[in-house]
């Protein structure tokens, strides 16, 4: 058990495996003996060597178009790409090969890969540092996409998202690399070194794929969340003395629907929260899915708390981002309606 | 904002350049502007040498055979008669192969098939100077790669009706075969993305200190494709065990060469700016083809890097069955090219060593128009395209995963409820 | 007043706005002497010159992106993506630029384009050229996005679309290019000549974008849908005898919230149909909104009739698509829960 | 599959290579394997001339500056020293500015900057040798361009502090300037996407028939991407008006140039893939990049088609605030950079003309620093990063589209409400 932040989580995850598994490589830009401009994957050339560990050309589709090769030659490629806002050059790799490549081969030929992303805003990135894509994956049949909201998660989450057999899109919450985040930009930043889940193992485990956790407990309503997000809710939830049951998704694609039905029929109610654009996100198919699947036990419409429709704008980013107004404003709505 | 506001009404309007090819319909073609090499005239570098000795050939063309069935020059590969009449029955076979399933679908039989008639040498002689490890990453027109690796014509032929026998399962559009085995990387239907993957594959050849080499195949139109530019990076960057090849078949569809670049510059000459190894070869010539293949597999396999190769050939058929070339080229086209037939030449040359006649030519012919058929025979009896669709259909929720997730079940489930009804039975 | 097909009506829209605007630029794959492998553009290049329509590399990345610097410049590209499917390599572009860009240059540089291209399957077009990636693009602030779904409406969308100062992204059905299609994949073919819709005035007119039309009145429910499904859901609701009222969204983004919101309210019930794939798709955001601003009034959950979540298998094309039965069998749930 | 079992075993082991700088933290950086040519060396073709003509200049460096700061060859531009001191004052002005604007972000002013330090005079001179009226589509790197055009420096620094004076209202990160009267397009924070556009709106102009270019610009990293290859094959098969600009200062981030492909070719060598003329240039000299940028805007406006630059540089100073270059390469690499600081040579070049001396230096310096720090005052007076976000929020729900449609409109309100909560007064 060692004290970790989540980049240190997720460099160990990295580690963990490769000196497990030979054919895991590891390559992106800036990756190789910087260790990534986020430091994720620092020490690992050194460790591994250059050719288990390096630097890709400026080129998202060749980073992930290659890595389509190397898994069909039998390799594991753990790849980075910088930031999720540059993953759109790679698009058609990822959706039209890396997720289709077991479909359409039959079976023949699987894409065992891991693409890992820092994703989501609040570190004034602006537009294009800040943006939180997960929706145009998670509808892309063929794809895991894992979010991770805590060092312990982020080590187990991609080590299973590494042993998995299928493509896993990893999105790391950058806000939160380094402390959890309650929403509250005007307060002091908390380290990790605080929270109970920056206790992680030294060594192999995993948080499996495909199953949320119920962090909090509750009965009034149930608030699904994920990365960044789920500090924030939970916040909003004591600030305002709401019971609250909160679940934490984890994977969202495949969902873990038996946990959230169990919840939702339970309390009767169901707010949503995304950090991303509002229109067409992912909490769209979570609210979709709860009222066809708990519309009689529902006492309110499920509603939602989510970005603007609008790119991430630099200066405005505490009125774009879902902070703990608008949490608050939508448990009173959930729970009065 | 200007302090000189008169300059621009004394400058010259410009003026966008729009390509044309030089024949459309109506046109008699007429081929004598491009400059062919004689055969043997092009040298040959060591497998070892610097790519930038070889950005010379880029600009031209490597040719073996000449006019006469002769092979000539540095580049011939001598090869023995009996690998000569396997390339060739192979390339005959590719030939009556498109005929004959162009025809299935014309017949209704499949929704879609491509010919790749006129460039049959390219991918057999590729397949016959490779090795049988070495992995391709082919495009929809190397189909002589399976015929020349012995891959089942019942087979390929089951996957074009999608029925019982298609080991893809009804799952992808005729002629996107894929087998590992034969080294066939799965066909991607989005143009360009097996480029990158073929450098890729090559990578981890590399990291693994394992031998074997790999082969992308790309279209001329497609190298406009920004995976292109990815494949040709990082294949000069990691110095991969690659052989990336162009086949310039002239024409992207209705779109001619010269909207993809080859105005002004060879697509072999691309390699010159990435200080990749560069070869641009007669595609109609069999042994040129094999030479340029073995050439860049050995500098490959002893860590010289990665070799770019421009086929030059030409589309002799339409771009497909759903595509009808009269619309915007000129009648033939395809007669006037003046590097003639492959297979042609391939039998002149045999015949000009002695080693074939036209009744032994004849019985080939024979032989293998009955084997397709045969084969063809065969793979009806297990269905054809417009007889499939609603038998087994719990296998089209799997693959998406390795396993199958509670929402793909619940829709299989649905999808069974349905097909019941529609059938008026249990589906099988 | 002439009787078109779509694309006759596509075409002709394409003619009559050429010829009113010398700044529309029309280009792509296979768009200029031969006018496309549809034939959307045929006979462009024969009247308006070669530098009005043309050719483009098989580049969609390139095809966007030379078309940004044209709109930069002061033109009105016009550009056709020869499958929906092709469209990944453009993604970038297209929601990094064309979609941000009035955005982040306050309005400064705008981008008035036509991202033509058409989708959809029902052709036996096999995993690439069958798909309907709609939803990638309405969760993309920025953009429009309409699908018309006859040949009246395509001419004056696409009218519309053209005259509009803001990217639209214009997806065409293509299995009803030629005829509308019900679903019944085993009946002989109907042509649009038949349909009124077919009736496609010459000259100029327009559709507005961001209106829906209410093309079947009704009381039982409401049926959302909008491209091929749209004949899908008529067929369907005249073969089992509802009286539901369906809505032909036309523009997916912006939405007309407001035409859906009444009818709902007025039925009760609404059913939403896409082709796309289920998770994530289009359908998901419109429940989502019903059931948020009609919860009160509705009777039953929202359900959706979509395609599954896998890729759009070759021979399984009349398994994968939402047809008749499909149809049958969600119109009865909605209305018997 | 293999009637050959025991080829492999006879091969050699393949390897991948990784390309390695030559230098690390730890080691001295030693640069005199660069084979720079002497000032004067390489020829000029005529602007006209065939792009062939051109590509032995692509491995070569074009170079006007020698040691002793005169202007020698072919290559120069015989500028008179008004323009010559203006290029001066210009680059001088770019690096006070960066360096102010650096400290701001160090001072929590605002959240991030980028310095082109080492590289004015690229940017500089090329906005000198074009036309006003020219379109840039430039990166992050060419803030010269503005300074050159004469752009207000304060309104630079209100879009880097995302104040009220912003254009960009706050919307931007710092330095992703926009403006269309200065030809400055929008700056991107994803590379590479301007590189066609910049092709495209020089298609647009020779569309139209004007006769204004563009200019697009990339980093030698940023080459690797795939947009790099759409504006090449754009510009070469419309031949359209347009300089294609790679800077190239050595590194991208914390990977070196060999990671974009450098160890096996030069950038500006891209150019002869496509057939587009190539020319490679000193990034540090002043007049060559002059002289370059204007021989390719006279061979655009005349309808003889696009031209490739590499301009190389080296990246004296951090990739940004975000970076810190002592964790990836080596101490003291800016100062052994052979060619030199281009501020430097300029001055000593204009020194050497007798047209310039070390007091009126002194004293341009001092005017400078007192215009740039009144330009950050004035600008500051507008507010710092830190003091907004809350002022005008409506206009942050604007241009999203050209009219607000309903859900925005919703949203607005709703992002007025919460602000009012927060703030506990009206939001302005
Ligand atoms: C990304 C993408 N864009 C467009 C298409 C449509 N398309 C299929 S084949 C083709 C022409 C390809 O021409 P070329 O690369 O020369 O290959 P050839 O057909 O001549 O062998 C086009 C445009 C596609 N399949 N994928
Ligand atoms: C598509 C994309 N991928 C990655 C990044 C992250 N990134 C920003 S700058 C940079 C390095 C660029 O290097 P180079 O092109 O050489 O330009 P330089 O910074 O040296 O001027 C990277 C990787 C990005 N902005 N966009
Ligand atoms: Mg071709
Ligand atoms: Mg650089």
């Amino acid at each position: 058990m060692t004290t970790r932040n989540m980049i240190e989580a997720i460099n160990d995850a990295h580690r963990v495996m490769m000196a497990r598994d030979e054919d895991i490589v590891v390559f992106g830009e800036d990756v190789g003996y910087f260790g990534g401009v986020f430091r994720a994957t620092a020490g690992l050339q050194k460790e591994f060597g250059k050719t288990r560990c390096f630097d890709a050309p400026i080129s998202e589709g060749g980073i992930v178009g290659t890595a389509v090769g190397m898994a069909a030659y039998g390799l594991k490629p753990l790849i980075e790409i910088q930031f999720a806002d540059y993953i759109y050059p790679g698009f058609d790799q990822i959706v039209s090969e890396v997720a289709k490549m077991r479909y359409r081969t039959a079976g023949e030929w699987t894409m065992p890969m891991v693409i890992r992303s820092p994703y989501g805003g609040g570190i004034f990135g602006g537009q294009t540092h800040s943006q939180s894509p997960e929706a145009l994956f998670t509808h892309c049949a063929g794809l895991k996409v894992v979010i991770p909201s805590n060092p312990y998660d982020a080590k187990g989450l991609l080590i299973a998202a590494i042993e998995d057999p299928d493509p896993v899109i990893f999105f790391e919450p950058k806000r939160i690399y380094n402390g959890p985040f309650d929403g509250h930009h005007d307060r002091p930043v908390k380290p990790w070194s605080k929270n109970e889940l920056s206790e992680v193992p030294d060594g192999h485990y995993t948080v499996p794929l495909g199953k949320a956790k119920v962090v909090r407990e509750g009965e009034a309503l149930t608030v699904l969340a994920y990365g960044t997000m789920v500090h924030v809710a939970l916040s909003a939830i004591e600030d305002n003395g709401i019971d609250a049951e909160v679940i934490d998704l984890r994977t969202l694609l495949p969902l873990d629907m038996a946990t959230i039905e169990q919840s939702v029929k339970k309390t009767g109610r169901c707010l949503v929260v995304q950090e991303a654009t509002k229109t067409g996100g992912f909490a769209s198919e979570l609210a979709t899915l709860v009222q066809e699947r708990c519309f009689y036990h529902l006492e309110a419409p499920v509603e939602r708390v989510t970005g603007w429709d609008t790119p991430y704008p630099h200066a405005y980013e505490w009125v774009y981002f879902p902070g703990p107004i608008r949490m608050k404003n939508a448990l009173k709505k959930v729970l009065e309606a | 904002m200007s302090d000189k506001p008169d300059i621009r009404a004394n400058r010259p309007a410009l003026a966008l350049h729009v390509p044309e090819p030089p024949f459309r319909p109506g046109d008699t073609p007429d081929f004598s502007s491009i400059k062919i090499q004689a055969a043997g005239e092009v040298p040959r570098p060591d497998v070892a040498a610097d790519a930038a000795e070889t950005h010379p050939l880029t600009t031209q063309l490597v040719r073996v055979l000449d006019d006469n069935g002769h092979a000539v020059g540095p580049w011939n590969p001598k090869l023995d008669p009996d690998t000569l009449r396997k390339m060739l029955k192979d390339m005959k076979t590719v030939r009556v192969f498109d005929d004959r399933m162009y025809r299935a679908q014309r017949q209704g039989k499949t929704s879609f098939y491509m010919k790749c008639t006129g460039e049959e040498a390219i991918a057999v002689s590729a397949a016959t100077a490779m090795d049988p490890e070495d992995m391709h990453f082919p495009t929809y027109r190397q189909q002589g790669l399976l015929v020349a690796r012995g891959y089942p014509l019942v087979t390929m032929m089951c996957q074009i009706y999608s029925n019982k026998g298609d080991p893809l399962q009804g799952r992808q559009l005729p002629i996107m075969y894929s087998d590992k085995k034969h080294g066939f990387f799965s066909i991607s239907g989005n143009l360009g993305t097996q480029y990158p993957q073929a450098v890729g594959w090559a990578m981890a050849s590399a990291i693994k200190g394992d031998s074997r080499i790999a082969m992308g195949w790309i279209g001329d139109g497609a190298t406009a494709e920004g995976d292109f530019h990815s494949a040709m990076t990082f294949a000069a960057v990691y110095q991969a065990p690659v052989i990336l090849a162009v086949v310039n078949n002239q024409w992207a569809i209705s779109s001619f060469s010269g909207i993809a670049g080859a105005e002004q510059a060879t697509f072999a000459a691309r390699a010159v700016g990435y200080g990749i190894a560069g070869l641009r070869v007669d595609g109609n010539d069999a042994l040129a083809v094999y030479a340029a293949v073995k050439w860049a597999s050995e500098r490959a396999r002893t860590n010289n890097g990665p070799t770019t190769i421009e086929f030059f050939t030409y589309r002799a058929e339409g771009h497909s069955t759903s595509d009808d070339p009269t619309g915007y080229r000129a009648k033939g086209e395809a007669e006037e090219w003046p590097l003639g037939d492959p297979i042609a030449r391939l039998k002149a040359h045999l015949v000009a060593l002695g080693e074939w006649d036209e009744e032994r030519d004849a019985a080939l012919d024979k032989e293998i128009d009955s084997s397709v058929r045969g084969a063809q025979k065969e793979a009806e009896s297990q269905g054809i395209l417009p007889q499939q669709g609603f038998d087994n259909i719990p296998s089209m929720f799997e693959d998406v995963y390795s396993e199958t997730p509670w929402h793909l079940a619940e829709q299989r489930d649905q999808a069974l409820d349905e097909a019941r009804e529609f059938l008026g039975h249990e589906p099988k």
